[in-house]
């Protein structure tokens, strides 16, 4: 590993300069980086519209915008965080720059495919974004039919095809990783020597592979439905609404999963470098993650308790739900007893880290709120719903995908950022969000309707709380943004291993050499074996 | 590299797929009462998975690739499985004689009905003792 | 991808066979690897498709009269006739991958023209199909209608006819598709590509090929011969 | 039934409030009695353990098959209108919810009930999926086109409470609400007395039955060219495919509609279809005269609710 430091040392950044360089590469890194720059400038339009919503919503009238152009924001503040944000953000981009690296390979095993979904990802947010442009798209980003499909008159042909795009460049992804993790993998790394950021890769790839086709063919009978004057889920003709809503949630409930493990798994890499030891229960958190995906196609229906179904099924998935939240349990209280004895190191990630700790936490608990029916009946489409989902998954995933990026970013650029302002803003963050999503609970249990442009007035008080935590929220990310980004200018050269972390992508140098190492990485030990190294007896 | 399979093989193969193909035909147009769909089902399934073992040699293949074959026809049994008990249970009572449920209704069964307009003052009385 | 291996001057496994992408060790490797993505690939096909029949299956169910009436108006002769085309398509792919492996550069050249041969003629009986239910105004959207006797359930015709099209439809893109891998690996092998220790995109060509045709299996029973008694 | 949400709620809450604050305890006191400064320290290497995998694997199990048993109980009380119900019928259309109460008179974005008595709202979408949520009541259930949903409550306090639908439907969603007036039962009668109306739901049925001539088929005796509707309703009738089928408000409404769809055994499938020619509130009409043609009684209010599907005369046979 010893580098010679007299001459400038070539990396992955700056073998080559050229645009085209950038454009074409098949370097998972730097794809890595794109998506970095597409999903970040996606986040910032879904947020510009989560702001606009919040401010709609400081007054009980609807008196900053209209009826049309609201139903416009929250469907696309949907589309964009959930498309282009959430399922991205930490597969494809810290996924697709750690994971071969950890692997001990030097690229993914298609690097053209890869290449090839990253295109397809911006084609598909490019028809989006221009969608949105164009007028914008009013559906709800679930695109229930018949609306959807008879009585919208925006753009759900474009958002469709957008979101169908994308869903190609998801599959390729998860098919891409699930083959690198077979058949690519170092000499030595054993299944059970990997990272638990790998496992949980997997584990989401397993839901992209085996989920993401049904929900293009579901935009697609919608489309055809929309488009062509076909009938599959019309009610006129004798249709089903209800099968469209089936269909769509056999998607999109897993991919909340999509959405939530690559974070749990960045968590798991965060916990135990910062902890300095072993994950407490490795292999309960490892394939806690595969249960996770594979229960999580069992348990959809739980978003239909009232729109028609059988009570049966009811029954059957309200049960099979809480099946589902076990796992999720026993990996919350896995990462907390990993805390135990440790000796507990508060850098910057591992406050992101325990941040993501207490919200997925309200999270997930209040999940079970959602999966009782009785309490569901009340409580669905309302404001608790929108709390809960977004405590996980914007308090889960994102906290999740910063504390992985605030972890990984040495090893990304090289630089170092402000430790300081890294922690000041993940207690900002961490303060607004509670502020913001807090009070949804009380608003959801009261009775207030999602996707409401106009509320009664005994809701104002809270409604102002939370758009208080909303503007305290932006704040928290825009101060990431700057931060990082201040730190490629004049960041501190991090270091090959700033964090003194196992793993083999902190092996190599940091930013990593284009074909990741010098030498074939050999593997002779577990993930975390950090009581191994250097033991220094305080 | 992979397995070379005789040509015979890929013929004996092909021959009984046409037959089947015949089978299918001929089984459609003789009444089996509610046996012509599994029938019919049944018939594809064995063609596809001669298909798959033979054709695109997954009987060849690693035990990983008959994994995710495997896989793929599970989590399709599991989304027709799962909707199916919603869509088969629709028009179940949620009781005997009773009334199905609140918003589960289409299908289901209708409350005893017990109340005529005309006697809806009478009843009024009735309820208020 | 070479030009930084030369600037690192990271001696890796050039020079071994020239399909040998860097980043693998071995051809093995390599096919394994490819051979592991077509098949997640044909399990993302697989659950594509699944919407589709189990929507079918629900409605089956629900309005079984305008199933076997929608189906009466299907041509078994056509479908049978298609479905014979592309199965003996499927023989001809298997003939040429395994041509391929055998290393008979002339004889995968004529099974894969066989293959793309049987695949148009699929196309072009389709062609007519559609033309028939164009001019029979069993196209859902567009003009639908059925005869007096099935006024009472031309809605879940209309739904028969959807799923038809939807259905066919994505399989003759899928045909399409195919067609223009054939093309490709066809000029392939006339560039003389293939050899027994490489054949890999013959092989990846014919597996999503064969997927095709299974989704055909499926569907023309489904669809043709849904109840040709009643 | 809203104290028995409310329950259910509260019991929840307390269980996942012991959780969170156990974990956040936890990580917290962790955190700060094993911070340390020094990067080369490194912590204990404890890998893990199995009972306490098992204890935390299995009790939050119990705990969730406590709750799931629970709201499923719930749940089928909310799902179960009891006996006696004072039946409404509501139709949801793009924005508003508009109330059909069987004495014929119809509110928009109004309803009256009386206090203590349950009440059923059997309702459906004449245009795009809503969803009638009474917030005060702890239900909702969605409106789906061509469908009949329905939810039901008991009020127990007088005044007015929120009516919102709750199902996404376009622009003007959120001003698709109302109010519940929920009235003593003396004053409820008064309301109910009060001007408007013309004649009841049933009634207005029996004139669109005549009008649209459907008594010119559906005769009495059972011998015209469909069958009687005499002491249908709440039996189950035996099809020309084989199958039986609930005669309920899902079926007569599908037999107005779609006639074609569900003939009876014995008949011939010769009745038109009547979509596009009734609305929403017309097809309830039909279906409350429907309903009102009950045994002997006549018309005239029986409210032998076990008894009516067992002693309805037997399925029509030619």
């Amino acid at each position: 590993m010893e580098m010679t430091l007299a001459a400038p040392r070539v990396d992955y950044l700056n073998v080559r300069h050229t645009v085209a360089s950038w454009l074409l590469t098949k370097d998972h890194k730097r794809i890595g980086i794109m998506y970095l720059v597409v999903v970040t400038i996606a986040f910032f339009v879904g947020g510009l519209f989560a702001s606009l919503i919040r401010l709609e919503l400081a007054t009980p009238a609807g008196d900053l915008v209209s009826s049309d152009t609201y139903n416009k924001l929250f469907t696309m503040h949907g589309v964009a965080m959930v498309f282009f944000v959430l399922i991205p953000a930490v597969p494809a981009i810290l996924g697709n720059f750690v994971l071969p690296l950890m692997l001990g390979a030097k690229d993914v095993a298609f690097p053209k495919i890869n290449l090839l979904s990253w295109y397809v990802f911006v084609i598909g947010f490019l028809f989006t974004l221009y969608a949105m442009i164009t007028g914008g798209v009013d559906t709800g980003w679930t695109f229930y039919t018949p609306y959807s499909s008879r009585a919208s008159s925006t753009n759900v042909m474009m958002t469709g095809i957008g979101v169908f795009i994308t869903g190609f460049s998801s599959i390729l992804t998860g098919l891409n990783f699930m083959v690198t993790i077979h058949r690519m993998r170092a000499p030595g790394l054993t299944w059970f020597r990997l990272p638990l950021f790998v496992w949980a890769i997997y584990s989401t790839s397993l839901v992209q592979v085996l989920g993401t086709p049904v929900i293009a063919i579901t935009v697609l009978a919608l489309a055809v439905e929309r488009g062509l004057g076909f009938g599959i889920f019309d009610p006129a003709l004798g249709g089903d609404p209800v099968l469209f809503q089936h269909l769509f949630w056999f998607y999109s409930h897993p991919a909340v999963y999509i959405m939530i493990l690559p974070p749990m798994g960045a968590i798991s890499e965060v916990l135990a470098c910062f902890s300095r030891k072993n994950i407490f229960g490795y292999s309960f958190v490892a394939f806690s993650s595969l249960a996770i995906a594979i229960f999580g196609f069992l348990v959809w229906a739980h978003h239909l308790f009232v729109a028609g179904i059988s009570v049966y099924s009811a029954l059957v998935f309200s049960f099979l739900t809480y099946a589902v939240a076990i796992p999720s349990a026993v990996k919350t209280f896995n990462w907390t007893a990993t805390l135990y004895k440790g000796a507990i190191w508060l850098k910057a990630p591992m406050i992101w880290a325990l941040a993501f700790l207490g919200l997925f936490l309200v999270g997930g608990l209040t999940g079970l709120f959602t999966a009782a029916l009785g309490v569901d009946v009340h409580i669905h489409d309302t404001y608790f719903v929108v709390a809960h989902f977004h405590f996980i998954m914007v308090g889960g995933a994102i906290m999740g995908y910063f504390a992985g990026l605030h972890y990984w970013w040495p090893k990304m650029t090289g630089r170092m950022y402000s430790d300081i302002w890294a922690k000041v803003a993940a207690i900002i963050v961490f303060a607004g969000f509670n502020l913001t999503f807090g009070p949804q609970f009380i608003l959801g249990y009261l009775g207030m309707p999602r996707r409401y442009h106009m509320y009664p007035e005994e809701f104002q008080v809270l409604n102002v709380l939370s758009s208080a935590g909303a503007s305290i929220l932006a704040v928290g990310y825009v101060l990431v943004a700057i931060y990082l980004i201040a730190s490629l200018f004049n960041g501190e050269e991090a270091g090959d291993n700033p964090w003194h972390a196992t793993g083999l992508e902190w092996t190599t140098q940091s930013p990593p050499l284009p074909h990741n190492f010098e030498t074939q990485p050999v593997v002779t030990e577990g993930a975390y074996e950090y009581s191994k190294r250097e033991i220094k007896v305080v | 590299m992979s397995h070379i399979a005789p040509k015979s093989m890929y013929y004996t193969i092909f021959g009984i797929l046409m037959v089947m193909t015949a089978l299918t035909v001929y089984a459609a147009f003789h009444h089996l009462g509610v046996f012509n769909f599994p029938v019919a089902i049944g018939i594809a399934i064995t063609k596809a998975t001669l298909v798959v073992l033979f054709f695109m040699h997954a009987k060849y293949s690693s035990r990983l690739t008959k994994l995710f074959v495997g896989m793929s026809f599970f989590f399709l049994a599991i989304m027709f499985a799962l909707t199916l008990t919603d869509y088969m249970s629709r028009g179940l009572k949620t009781y005997p004689g009773g009334a199905g449920g609140a918003g589960y209704g289409v299908r289901s069964a209708a409350p005893a009905h017990e109340a005529a307009p005309a006697g809806e003052e009478h009843k009024e009385g009735e309820a208020a003792h | 991808m070479s030009d930084a291996a030369a600037i690192t001057g990271d001696a890796h496994a050039h020079g071994h066979h020239p399909d040998l992408q860097h980043h693998f060790d071995t051809l093995e490797q390599q096919h394994e690897a490819a051979t592991l993505g077509m098949w997640l690939f044909l399990v993302t096909e697989v659950l594509f498709f699944g919407g589709l029949f189990l929507a079918y299956m629900l409605y089956r169910v629900w309005y079984h009269e305008a199933w076997v009436a929608g189906s009466k108006e299907l041509s078994i002769a056509l479908g049978g006739f298609n479905t014979v085309v592309l199965i003996g398509s499927s023989l001809t792919m298997a003939m040429a991958v395994r041509s391929a492996q055998t290393g008979y550069r002339r004889a995968t050249i004529g099974w894969l023209l066989g293959t793309m041969a049987l695949g148009l003629t699929f196309l072009i009986v389709k062609v007519f199909e559609y033309k028939d239910k164009f001019d029979h105004h069993h196209v859902p959207g567009y003009d639908f209608h059925v005869d007096a006797a099935h006024a009472g359930i031309a809605g879940p015709m209309e739904i028969f006819f959807s799923l038809y099209f939807t259905m066919t439809g994505l399989h003759a893109l899928h045909m399409i598709i195919g067609f223009g891998l054939m093309s490709v690996i066809t000029w392939m092998a006339y560039k003389n590509r293939f050899s027994p220790q490489w054949y890999t995109p013959v092989e990846m060509s014919g597996l999503y090929w064969h997927f095709v045709d299974i989704v055909w299996i499926f569907l023309f029973p489904l669809l043709y011969l849904v109840d040709r008694t009643q | 039934m809203a104290a028995d949400v409310d329950r259910l709620y509260w019991f929840i809450v307390g269980v996942t409030a012991f959780f969170a604050i156990l974990v956040c305890v936890l990580v917290v006191y962790f955190a700060v009695r094993y911070r340390t400064q020094d990067p080369l320290k490194v912590g204990s290497p404890i890998t893990g353990s199995i009972p306490l995998e098992l204890a935390w694997s299995v009790i939050p199990f119990l705990i969730s098959v406590v709750i799931f048993a629970w709201a499923a109980q719930v749940f089928f009380d909310l799902s179960r209108p009891p006996d006696q119900t004072l039946e409404i019928y509501a139709t949801g259309k793009r924005w508003m919810w508009k109330f059909q109460h069987l004495d014929g008179k119809a509110e928009i974005n109004e309803l009256h009930v009386p206090l203590g008595r349950p009440v059923k709202v059997t309702f459906t979408s004449e245009d795009v999926l809503h969803s009638l949520f009474f917030p005060s009541f702890r239900v909702k259930a969605d409106a789906i086109p061509g469908r009949y949903s329905t939810v039901w409550f008991n009020a127990t306090k007088t005044g007015e409470w929120h009516i919102f639908c709750a199902e996404y439907c376009g622009t003007r969603h959120s001003g698709m609400i109302g109010t519940v007036t929920v009235m003593e039962p003396a004053a409820y009668q008064a309301w109910l007395s009060g001007a408007g109306g013309g004649g009841t739901l049933a009634s207005r049925g029996e004139r669109l039955f005549s009008e649209l001539a459907c008594n010119t088929c559906h005769l009495g005796d059972g011998s015209g060219r469909g069958p009687s509707l005499f002491n249908k309703f709440g039996t189950q009738e035996q099809l020309a495919n084989g199958s039986v089928v609930n005669v309920d408000e899902s079926y007569v409404r599908e037999s107005i509609l779609t006639p074609q769809m569900k003939v009876v055994a014995g008949y011939q499938p010769v009745m038109p279809t009547f979509q596009g020619l009734l609305n929403e509130e017309s097809v309830m009409a039909l279906i409350e005269y429907v309903k009102s043609l009950q045994s002997s009684t006549g018309g005239t209010a029986t409210t032998n609710a076990t008894g009516a599907p067992a002693a309805a005369p037997a399925q029509e046979k030619r």
